[in-house]
């Protein structure tokens, strides 16, 4: 499945939408085991990209994901900034070439893994990433599925980013970046389905 | 939540304004950035490896507070808890390198780790000699190939003061690395917490204690510790740290430095009972204690409670702590 | 009430010996009172007027933190709240007497007016000239002939600041009279709550605020203010402070020093966000500020809030106000 | 009426059981107009004074309030510390040739004034010892007249003293040391009777 710009565009902007909806539900995540400021990382975030897309009307797919990627890397800071950031920097490099939504999703994800020097099970945003890029290779992903790769993290102990500080503690949670990265997974099913 | 504050999302550009205003001769802020930067006469004039630092606002005075000949050239400030963006990172490096190179000094938090190093990428792009050290000083957490390893918390502060004098005095970029990497292996610190810190976007406090409760092993952005005990007498608070922390060296021979950190909302007052504390268990240790300072050093917003740095010093060690700088909050 | 401290009735000796014990090159205790008198090399050696200070504890790091070449030559810790005793006070004035005579900076209560005053008393037996200076900056409180007067508060640092380094420079007792109380006459004080201090030996705060309340004009022992009020952004808190200090001035013209100081409690970074919107309206009035300063330096236990001082200042205070020196807390 | 050495010494040993007894009401009267630490400076005061004594008996009336005066001078501290102080350093003196109890108190009462440079009605312990003083010179003090004393003070606004600062809201509130001061007497009255 190949992914328009009007659809991406579309995508992005269901995203900004939950992001800034959803500030409070991640805050609160990220208090429980991390430092409680995910949702407004991630706001600031949403608030860059939208200012970013207002001034100029991305060209390509290529143009939209950097866009993206800039807004990112300059205003949400934290763990999240680099790692989005990257992932769509990437992404971005990628959709040069490329429009097939597997092949993208799989490069952001492996840019997520470069830049945070890690991988799935370690109760990251990865843990999303990872299994959403598998299924839409398969060609089959749901917003169940999306839904479960977010679950799966409930149970695991993070030995990355600030919640393996907690060690087994960190159990019982749902990861902050995984639930962040579950709402930009159902804003693209959303806009691929219209 | 009661703060002293105008608008949640313009926090930290107002108090680095308000911080630059008032300390003007000292430090000034990099345009459109929220890092300071050195303004002392003497900065331009000097050629020294620059010494960058930075992370999350909500530890003041860390960082900006130890920008001064001496000390830091500049510090990045990001929104609270958050580390600072590659950008003003970069802009930082740029501004303080003479042609001797810069400095990162990093606390070891994910974020920070990965936005100083995609500045680092920037800056060598443009062949600006940038190097880094990681503080991980924090010993409440384990240190396992497994994890992020120790984060870094108010032992940054021995790291930047030994680092900054050491630079001062004309050291190179490789001898301030290698400096800065022992200093770490010999820093050790413990966190308590009798109340968590409140983010305030975030409204509340971070984790709920009983009355009665206290929290060993907290970080600085109200990480949990690992264990919640009865609130007890300081003396007793004091044992617990100074056996873990001087458990965890080989040895006590040798010479100490100090340092009790207040977390923010702690008042002196007890700072000043719990180092006495700390200075008696040391003793009874025949633990030598060379340096020792107290204060609000590295914060986690208004946090209740302390943390105990200790760190294994050498004679030269003890001169870069002992001397003077012109800083906002040694 | 959470408090790391062993034994309330031990508070203020156990403070003051990890005061002295962590600063031994800045300060030593006198023998048998909790009094601290400089110790630097330089003091022994100086003939200069002595510039004692001191009153209840819990005001850290006034006054103790403020001793040091430049500054006070002793400082003098009562129990919480409470002025010292007499003989405590005239142990200080007699460390510090060089034969210049020695200067008394005392904060306008009644306990230590009178404490004070029957230490001179004691001094003067012993042929040693003493003078005091009474500070009552805090304006939030009428001065009528029919009750105490004005408090004194955060702008006694200033007072200390100032006549210490005239000091310094060798100006006489009678001199030094003058400009402390010119100074005194020229500086305005108000302090918000957002939370009361908590008195150890009380066990909960002074008074009752509730989440959204924030008290006007308090004093620094939970005195009572003169308004309760919604709480509303610092901007807003800022210009009521603002207004009524510069009002309270015959004109906005010349010179002026600004403090933002810390109750306690309240973390630097809300206290920078203060001193911003207080510049801000400083500037809006064409108000000149030649000097500011910012920090926890008067503080009440663990208050919330800040107060503001606004000192009108000659070139030559300036001067004084920026001098260098070696103390813990300045 | 005269006082002997042995009365006032069990004057003085009934007024350190109830500065012990009440030190928390003391403590939280003062915190109602004060700064909450009458309490503490008072029992702080009452244990110097049976160091003291216990150290050292005194020979006679004179030294035993000498005893207080100094243990009180160099152990409270705060207002009541000099006030105290000088109040039973001016009766040392005085005892030197004068043993009537009405005088002594007065001059303990006038001590208080010049040392405070205050008077009756400021809502000061001067509005417990001033009419004390008097009705011992009539020869009828009973406990009933001191409480009606202390609760004078209640609704008087504070002029000295840090109540003063409060103005009108001084008002409704007994003064914390016409509280001790009521203490001291009610000790007189006990020790006197028996
Ligand atoms: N090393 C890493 N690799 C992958 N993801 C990470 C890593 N570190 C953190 N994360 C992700 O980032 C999220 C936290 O982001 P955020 O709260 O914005 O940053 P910070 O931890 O700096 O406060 C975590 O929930 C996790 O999903
Ligand atoms: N100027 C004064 N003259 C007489 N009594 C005074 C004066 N100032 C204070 N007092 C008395 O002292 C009492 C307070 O004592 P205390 O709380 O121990 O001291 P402080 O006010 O220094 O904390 C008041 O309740 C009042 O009775
Ligand atoms: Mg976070
Ligand atoms: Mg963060
Ligand atoms: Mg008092
Ligand atoms: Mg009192």
């Amino acid at each position: 499945m190949t992914i328009t710009l009007e659809q991406a565009t579309k995508w992005i902007n269901l995203f900004i939408e939950k992001l800034e909806q959803n500030r409070s539900t991640l805050n609160e995540l990220d208090t429980a085991i991390g430092d409680g400021d995910h949702g407004t990382n991630m706001d600031r975030g949403a608030k860059a990209i939208k200012e970013a897309l207002a001034k100029k009307t991305p060209a390509d797919l290529s143009e939209l994901f950097k866009t993206v990627a800039f807004a990112i890397i300059q205003k949400v800071g934290g763990a999240s900034g680099p790692l989005y950031g990257t992932a769509f920097l990437d992404m971005s490099k990628e959709a040069k070439s490329e429009s097939d939504l597997a092949k993208l999703i799989g490069v952001g994800s492996d840019g997520i893994k470069r830049r945070g020097q890690s991988d799935v099970k370690m109760k990251t945003m990865i843990d999303v990433w990872d299994p959403t890029s598998q299924a839409l290779a398969n060609g089959q992903l749901t917003k169940e599925d999306v839904n479960n790769y977010l679950n799966s993290t409930k149970d695991m102990v993070a030995t990355k980013g600030r919640a393996s500080y907690l060690e087994q503690k960190s159990k019982g949670h749902l990861d902050p970046g995984s639930q962040s990265s579950a709402y930009l997974f159902d804003a693209l099913l959303e806009a691929m389905g219209a | 939540m009661k703060k002293i504050i105008n608008n949640v999302d313009n926090i930290v550009p107002e108090m680095i304004s308000g911080l630059v205003r008032t300390n003007s001769n000292l430090v000034r802020q990099i345009p459109d950035t929220t890092a300071v930067v050195r303004n002392d006469a003497k900065f331009s004039e000097e050629k020294q490896v620059g010494i960058v630092s930075g992370g999350g606002s909500g530890h003041e005075p860390l960082h900006a507070g130890f920008v001064g000949d001496g000390m830091l050239s500049a510090a990045v400030a990001g929104q609270i808890f958050t580390s600072p963006t590659p950008d003003q990172i970069y802009e930082a490096i740029k501004a303080v390198d003479s042609g001797e190179g810069v400095l990162l000094i990093v606390k070891n938090y994910s974020g920070d780790v990965m936005n100083f190093d995609m500045a680092k990428e920037m800056a060598e792009a443009d062949d600006i000699k940038v190097e880094s050290v990681l503080v991980d000083d924090d010993i409440a957490v384990e240190n396992s190939e497994f994890t992020q390893g120790k984060r870094g918390v108010a032992g940054t502060v021995f790291v930047e003061k030994i680092l900054g004098a050491a630079a001062r005095e004309g050291k190179s970029l490789e001898e301030l690395v290698k400096l800065g990497q022992q200093v770490i292996a010999n820093t050790k610190t413990i966190g308590i917490s009798l109340r968590a810190a409140t983010v305030p976007a975030v409204g509340h406090p971070g984790f709920e204690l009983k009355d009665d409760e206290i929290e060993f092993g907290i970080g600085i952005h109200n990480e949990r510790g690992y264990s919640i005990e009865k609130i007890a007498p300081s003396k007793q608070l004091a044992q617990q740290l100074v056996d873990k922390i001087m458990g965890d060296f080989d040895e006590t021979e040798g010479k100490y430095a100090v340092l009790v950190n207040g977390m923010g909302s702690t008042p002196l007052m007890e700072q000043y009972i719990f180092a006495n504390d700390v200075l008696d268990l040391l003793k009874e240790k025949n633990v030598t204690v060379d340096f020792s300072k107290v204060g609000n050093l590295v914060t986690s917003l208004d946090m209740l409670g302390v943390s105990l740095t200790i760190t294994k010093v050498d004679n030269e060690w003890i001169k870069w702590l002992n001397e003077p700088v012109e800083t906002i909050g040694w």
